[in-house]
């Protein structure tokens, strides 16, 4: 806990992540850019885990180790992600995300 | 600590052992003889799906995050069973194609990670569970999706897989993050007796709502489905449209009907609205798909449309037609891609108007394909009848007979792209049909235990009684 | 003499007697801060001459000796010639990048440096998952370092920032499984109380066979950790030039060059403080005069200094592929051994206890 | 100092470089022409872009890295509650290694392991 | 097994047997050897009807009941009255027919005569059901196949037609559903158990909202498979793209569904319903009837012709049923049977005549009584029973409905009457018509002098279905008694 902040302020900024990586997620136009937005989401979630475990719920550790797994997956997924990408760019030599549209309608 | 207890986890324990059976396999067996593994893995996993038939107490494990009842138990077998039929439907694929890439032991490793992550997410008692079993059967597919390395959509069918599927999870892991600062705990059993129905809770309801809507392919999340299906390998797909598609709509069902019931009043208006739209969405997107796969990826989106309408009741009737439903659907749409996997492994052709004349050249396989698609349609005596009936039933046990009859024209819809299949196999001769091919040992028998499957299930009414029974576990 | 437990504590109690609490507690960070500004330099500085008076012992030569007293002051006029150079830059490069690197490599050495207790009380702050902290900063440099590499646009760089890494992720995992090794023995990550479980003996001692074993991947993960000899693929000269920091010039170039030498001490420092019971004197002989403990520290601390500069002098370079062989197939498989045979020891209570 | 000192060694560090390179600008003598602003490379004239395709080992080994590395997030709990909890953590851990060690042998007999 | 599911039993066994036989010969003789059985048990049924009617007064007899699903209390659940038995009779004979004119079958023979069994199947149970699951279940089946038989077999605009009927007649099925399960969900208006069962419903009061709600669903679902007017439009494609056998089967067999569900379900169990809609529907009816013979007259596609006029006379089904009384009830009834065997007949010598001349373009033809006097003789007969002649069928059937009809003495009844009996005249215009271009006069292409006589098993067929005919034409009373008989459920339940 961080004394004089409170649980209002860490909330919104996590929201503000969250909100602009769900933004990123849209609007960018190169798959890795894509892959940081989709963490930002993740790591929203982390810190509202743990702020809210920390500030509402201190007695138990359910929040804190939730971010831990959220983490480990996180990581995974970014390893499997960038693999992907590269297995891709090797094809076309492009990461972005108008290149990957043969497939449409 | 109870060793005893371990016994309880038993699909998954036997499930992870094959796992690292063949892992070690792999790392062991010489090149050359690589492609026994096909045979190792699927007698192995035969032998899961048997043992998987004998009963299991109800308990639950690790302070609630792992819980087991038969109900569970019971879908777990029939992922098994689809599971099983998959992997006879794919071996030719794979000795073929992936061995000689020598990558196929991962193929069977990676699918049953995922589906290790579906029975663990089946299975969880918290969201903590729920998350990682989410996680861990969409990670590995979405490797599977791009397995075909060399193909370039296959590549782009798995960053999309893997993108959405981030996408998805992080937002419903935001929306159980506020779930769990509005009630204090993570655990299903605390979260019902904590739940209010606050503005915090409804936002994280509806976040976490679409990490599942995300793997059924529900409509503002659907847009990765047919992409990924066409670019994927047809076991993939296959794989994605059913057993993936199964396993997270019961755990949607279980959570919608136990964690989330004191907010029943909200969701079954979301249910509501996102069936029409799903509905509409994938049939009128399927008529005029070419490709098969697409083709069969659409439908498997409005089908998923059709399942919310037993979701919208939140009743034991909900929950024993929709395991029953998908059971029926893992059968029809196994059949269906079986077929296709079958001759496009044979000739390459993926395209409806390759199915000209096929009856003439292939009897058998097209009328399999006629029979699977009349049970997706929901025609009888085939199972997709009865299954479909009776969600129309159960949804009209709560008076939404507009939503039932919005289904049913979609029904009809859905009834014109399958039999332009049919037209294209059946009525249509080609000058260059696709020759007469035998199937294989494997894929016969993947094939018939499908089509066994719709021609039984839906007559065959102890079967529906049996999971009525089951399902009063959960309301 | 009776310190508190913590020396920004003990400077706020010592401020507050003059001055208003809100600033004090400022005043207080700004005067520790500075404190280990001074410390950081002198430290970076020294261990440069220490190098190179070492070196020259090692090939029978007598080192630095003209600028002051026995060329103690050396590395203080190379300093003062560095800052006057000129900080040059190639036009190819990402300017924001090319000058952010500098700030990681830095600031997660100077971040790492805090948190070691000197002596009772003499530790800025006292973080209770310390060692987790340590792991986790000490990764931070190294996106300084690739960051250096890859905004020059230089080839030579590139190549040194890859080597780099892949050496010091690969040789982290070792760092962090031999650490962990010993915090099962402690029970817990909190540098003071790991002091304090000490009492009973070094933790080296507590452990024996498995804590030797951790200790010696230890300092071989260590020494691949600061990129230096025989592990110094990253800055071969006679490969590449200087490697990732080949582009950087003056100032700039002195803060790879300080860092690497506060990162060694910052390995030794941890080897000190988890292995060899930080401040505390053998067999408890100092334990009434608290002050002696930096002595004890700073004295560890050197000899696992003097040792790695030792491999230095010592060990020819290895190849790419046998740096990365013996970290993968040699030290990664024999430290989860370790880990298991530690927790069996731990378990079955037979550890030595003094 | 609590969690406060992170962020006063932060800001420490950001003084120190800038600091020094305020202080650099300042008293350095300064000369420019074109050939010092070119990369250097021995003296070679730089051919084509250096920012182009890499080794893809060096990403083997950087999932190889977080592999591991979360591998250790997991056991930094495990050893802190090891002397608590007992032989069933020790049971769970040579489980959790067994299925890693696995893992290393699969990336090895695989090549991943391989610097060519 | 008892006397009912065998109807369904022998179809199963004769698909089986199809489907492990090989070439035409074989599958021919199974095809008609199955018939042939279910001919004679339709007959067999008659007998023991009459005999069980005796002893039993229930409404349905025969009855069987299996629980199927047990939760939706869902029955498997079988019974005929008088007018199922009838629809039995004609079907199982209308099949046999079907199997002898399709007897040069060439392509793909084993799968066109198992589509038909299927059909014929779904035919069968759905006049056997009273529980309306089962009976929606049988409808269904009966649908699918056509696709398959129009489809594959059809000619002209066989895909677009297969799917124009399939799609309708499944769209109805889907307005259908719904009628069903509203009717299943207000079963238990009295106190008693969700029931699909029709003879259960039938002592419920359902809510007088339900049943306005609910009618129309019921109504349309069924009639769209009778040609209710604006919803007829698949049929006259269907029929013409059709082959002669399904046409006969279609025309014959499938259509009278329409008019047996709406009057089993939708106006035995929502009668309030029924008062409340049935001034709609007699107009929609009454303008199928005046529709579909004027359309009649403007073909030229002996097809067509008959197709239109086969709305017509199914709009006098519907137009009959709705006029709710006992006579008209009868003369629907009639009406179903007789129309089912006089465009079969139709239909089978269509087929003959195009099999011969390559042509139904009765603008082409010419002449025929000379050269085919067989077909075309019987073709005359087969007219004249279709316009009313007495002493055939259709006379019995028109006279008892229009009868019945005029018994109304509101306006509105006796206009729409009046209205409907015109359609008499105009069926009389084009019958004769066709029979005075086609058949009379010179004969137009010299090709058509060297016609082949009709074959042994086309007079087979064409016998099967003329004797029926004759039969109610001039012995109605037997059947007549049948029906009322079991017309005096609907009498207390509706009226």
């Amino acid at each position: 806990m961080i004394t004089g902040v409170s649980i209002y302020e860490l909330l919104t900024v996590t929201s503000i992540l969250f909100f602009i990586g769900v933004y990123g997620f849209m609007t960018r136009k190169n798959l890795i850019s894509i892959l940081i937005s989709i963490e930002l989401i993740l790591n929203a979630s982390v810190i509202n885990f743990v702020v809210i475990n920390k500030y509402l719920y201190p007695d138990m550790l359910q929040g804190v180790i939730f971010s831990l797994f959220i983490i480990a997956v996180a990581a995974a997924e970014t390893a499997l992600a960038v693999s992907i990408i590269i297995n891709l760019y090797r094809q076309i030599s492009s990461v972005e995300v108008k290149d990957t549209e043969i497939m449409k309608y | 600590m109870n060793f005893s207890n371990f016994l309880l986890m038993r699909h998954e324990i036997l499930l992870l052992a094959i796992i690292l059976i063949l892992l070690i396999g792999e790392i062991f067996i010489r090149v050359e003889k690589k492609s026994s593994i096909i045979h190792l893995a699927i007698f192995l996993f035969g032998i899961h799906t048997v043992i998987g038939f004998f009963t299991i107490e109800e308990r639950s494990l690790f302070g609630g995050m792992f819980r087991t009842n038969t109900m569970i138990h019971f879908f777990k077998n029939v992922l098994n069973i689809g599971v099983l039929i998959l992997l006879l439907q794919s071996a030719d694929w794979l000795k073929a194609k992936i061995f000689s890439e020598n990558k196929g032991s991962e193929f069977f490793i990676l699918l049953f990670s995922s589906l290790l992550g579906m029975y663990f997410m089946m299975s969880s008692g918290d969201f903590l569970m729920f998350y990682l079993g989410l996680e861990l059967s969409t990670l590995p597919v979405a490797a599977l999706a791009a397995f075909e390395t060399a193909k370039r959509i296959s590549s782009e069918a798995g960053i999309k897989l893997i993108l959405s599927a981030a996408l998805a999870s992080g937002v419903s892991l935001f929306g159980i993050s506020m779930l769990y600062a509005t009630s204090g705990s993570i655990y299903f059993d605390s979260i019902t007796e904590l739940i209010t129905s606050s503005n915090l809770t409804l936002l994280g309801m509806v976040l976490f709502f679409a990490g599942l809507a995300f793997k059924i392919s529900l409509v503002p999340f659907h847009f990765w489905t047919a992409d990924v299906y066409e670019g994927a390998p047809i076991s993939i797909a296959s794989y994605l449209s059913v057993i993936s598609k199964g396993a997270a709509v019961f755990i949607l069902m279980i959570l919608l009907f136990t964690v989330l019931k004191p907010l029943m009043h909200v969701w079954d208006n979301m249910v509501y609205v996102i069936a029409i739209a799903t509905m509409f969405m994938g049939n009128l997107f399927a008529l005029r798909q070419q490709n098969m796969k697409r083709f069969l990826a659409f439908s498997s989106i409005a089908q998923a449309g059709f399942i919310l309408l037993g979701l919208i009741t939140g009743s034991q009737l909900g929950t024993a037609t929709i395991v029953y439903f998908v059971m029926i659907y893992i059968f029809s749409n196994l059949a269906a891609f079986g077929v296709v996997q079958a001759i496009s492994l044979q000739t390459g052709k993926e395209k409806m108007n390759d199915y000209e004349g096929l009856y003439r050249t292939n009897p058998n396989l097209s009328l399999i394909m006629m029979l699977a698609l009349f049970s997706l349609a929901g025609i009888p005596p085939l199972a997709g009848f009865f299954g479909k009936f009776f969600l129309f039933t159960a949804a009209a046990s709560k008076g939404y007979y507009l939503l039932v009859f919005l289904a049913v024209v979609n029904v009809t819809i859905s009834l014109y792209y399958y039999l332009l299949v049919v037209r294209a196999m059946f009525l249509r001769k080609s000058e260059n049909p696709i020759p007469y091919f035998k199937n294989t040992l494997y894929m016969r028998l993947g094939l018939i235990i499908a089509f066994v499957g719709i021609l039984v299930i839906g007559l065959y009414s102890p079967l529906y009684d049996y999971i009525y029974q089951l399902s009063s576990v959960f309301n | 003499m009776n310190i508190a437990l913590n020396i920004t504590k003990t400077i706020q109690d010592w401020l507050v007697s003059f001055m208003p609490e809100s600033v004090s507690s400022i005043a207080a960070m700004v005067l520790v801060a500075l404190m280990y500004l001074v410390i950081f330099a002198v430290a970076g500085l020294y261990l440069v001459l220490l190098e190179r008076r070492v070196a020259a012992w090692f090939q029978l030569r007598i080192g630095p000796n003209r600028v002051g007293p026995l060329g103690l002051f050396q590395t203080m006029a190379d300093a003062l010639k560095l800052v006057s150079k000129e900080l040059t830059g190639t036009v190819k490069a990402d300017k924001f990048l090319y000058n952010l690197a500098p700030y990681f490599v830095i600031i997660s050495s100077l971040m790492a440096l805090a948190i070691f207790p000197f002596t009772q009380g003499f530790q800025a702050f006292d973080i209770n998952i310390g060692i987790f902290f340590l792991i986790a900063i000490s990764s931070i440099g190294v996106i300084g370092i690739l960051l250096g590499g890859w905004s020059s646009n230089n080839k030579f760089a590139l190549i040194g920032a890859m080597r780099s890494g892949v050496q010091t992720i690969s040789y982290e995992l070792s760092i962090g499984l031999s650490l962990l090794t010993m915090v099962l023995l402690t029970g817990t990550l909190q540098l003071s109380q790991i002091v304090e479980i000490q009492k009973n003996g070094w933790l080296i001692v507590q452990g024996h066979i498995p804590a030797l074993i951790a200790f010696m991947i230890y300092m071989i993960a260590g020494t691949a950790e600061t990129n230096r000899a025989p592990f110094d693929m990253v800055e071969a000269e006679s490969e590449l030039g200087a490697g990732f920091h080949t582009e950087y010039s003056g100032m700039k170039f002195a803060y790879f060059f300080l860092a690497e030498f506060i990162n060694m001490f910052i390995i030794a420092a941890i080897a000190t403080t988890i292995f060899f019971g930080a401040w505390l004197s053998p067999f408890g002989i100092t334990q009434s005069i608290p002050w002696l403990g930096v002595f004890w520290f700073l004295g560890k601390t050197l000899i696992l200094v003097f040792l790695m500069m030792w491999f230095r002098w010592t060990f020819p370079r290895l190849r790419v592929d046998q740096l990365l062989t013996l970290e993968w197939k040699y030290l990664l498989p024999i430290n989860l051994v370790n880990i298991v045979v530690m927790a069996i020891i731990v378990w079955l209570n037979i550890t030595i206890n003094l | 100092m609590g969690s406060e000192a992170i962020i006063v060694f932060f800001i420490a560090g950001v003084v120190l470089v800038a600091g020094a390179n305020f202080l650099s600008n300042l008293i350095s003598h300064k000369s420019d022409n074109l050939q010092k602003r070119e990369p250097y490379e021995s003296g070679m004239v730089t051919k084509g872009p250096t920012w182009v395709q890499f080794k893809v080992g060096y990403y083997l080994f950087a999932i190889l890295f977080l592999i591991f590395d979360v591998e250790v997030a997991f056991l930094v709990p495990w050893a802190v509650v090891f002397k608590d909890v007992g032989f069933v953590a020790l049971i769970e851990v040579v489980i959790f290694l067994l299925i890693l060690g696995l893992g290393l042998l699969y990336a090895w007999k695989k090549g991943a392991l391989k610097w060519e | 097994m008892d006397i009912l599911s065998l109807f369904v039993a022998v179809p199963v066994i004769t698909i089986l047997a199809l489907v492990f036989s090989k070439g035409l010969k074989q599958a021919r003789l199974i095809a008609m050897v199955g018939s042939f059985v279910q001919l004679g048990m339709a007959i067999n049924l008659v007998f023991a009807y009459f005999k069980e009617r005796v002893v039993n007064n229930d409404i349905m007899v025969f009855t069987k009941d299996l629980v199927w699903f047990k939760q939706f209390n869902i029955h498997y659940s079988i019974g005929v009255d008088g007018i199922s038995v009838a629809l039995l009779v004609l079907t199982s004979i209308v099949v046999l027919a079907g199997v002898f004119i399709s007897w040069k079958m060439k392509d793909l023979p084993k799968e066109f005569f198992v589509s038909l069994i299927v059909l014929s199947t779904g035919v069968y149970g759905f006049f056997i059901s009273i529980d309306l699951f089962t009976m929606f279940v049988f409808y269904e089946i009966a649908v699918i196949p056509m696709y398959l038989l129009i489809g594959i077999w059809g000619s002209g605009p066989k895909e677009y037609s297969a799917m124009k009927l399939t799609l309708m007649l499944m769209g109805a099925s889907a307005v259908l559903l719904i009628g069903i399960l509203g009717i299943y969900f207000n079963s238990n208006a009295d106190g008693g158990p969700l029931t699909f069962n029709i003879l259960e419903i039938a002592q419920v009061n359902i809510p007088v909202e339900a049943q306005k709600l609910f009618f129309p669903l019921t109504f349309i679902g069924f009639a769209v498979i009778g040609a209710l007017f604006p919803f007829h439009t698949w049929s006259p494609d269907g029929h013409a793209s059709a082959p002669t056998a399904v046409s006969m089967l279609h025309a014959g067999v499938l259509m009278k569904l329409g008019g047996y569900g709406v009057f089993r379900v939708a106006m035995f169990l929502l009668p309030e319903g029924t008062l409340h809609w049935s001034w709609f529907f007699i107009i929609l009816s009454a303008i199928g009837v005046i529709y579909g013979a004027f359309a009649a007259i403007k073909q030229t596609d002996l097809k067509y012709i008959n197709a239109y006029s086969s709305v017509s006379h199914l709009g006098m089904v519907l137009f009959a049923l709705l006029m709710l009384n006992k006579t008209a009830w009868n003369g629907a009834i009639l009406q179903s049977l007789s129309h089912g065997f006089m465009t079969a007949l139709f239909f089978a010598l269509i087929g003959m005549i195009y099999q011969r001349t390559n042509t139904r373009d009765i603008t082409k033809l010419g002449g025929l009584l000379k050269v085919i006097p067989f077909i075309s003789v019987i073709y005359v007969i087969a007219g004249l029973a279709s316009l009313g002649l007495p002493g055939f069928s259709g006379f019995v059937a028109e006279m008892n409905i229009f009868v019945g009809a005029f018994q109304h003495d509101d306006m509105f009844y006796r206009v729409a009457t009046i209205i409907s009996v015109s359609a008499i005249v105009v069926t009389a215009v084009y019958v004769l018509r066709v029979v005075g271009i086609m058949l009379m006069g010179p004969v137009k292409n010299n090709d058509f002098l060297e016609l082949p006589k009709a074959t042994w098993f086309e007079k087979t067929g064409i016998l099967l279905l003329l004797i029926p005919i004759v039969w109610i034409g001039v012995a109605p009373l037997w059947l007549s008694d049948m029906i009322l008989a079991s017309l005096e459920p609907f009498i207390k339940g509706v009226l």
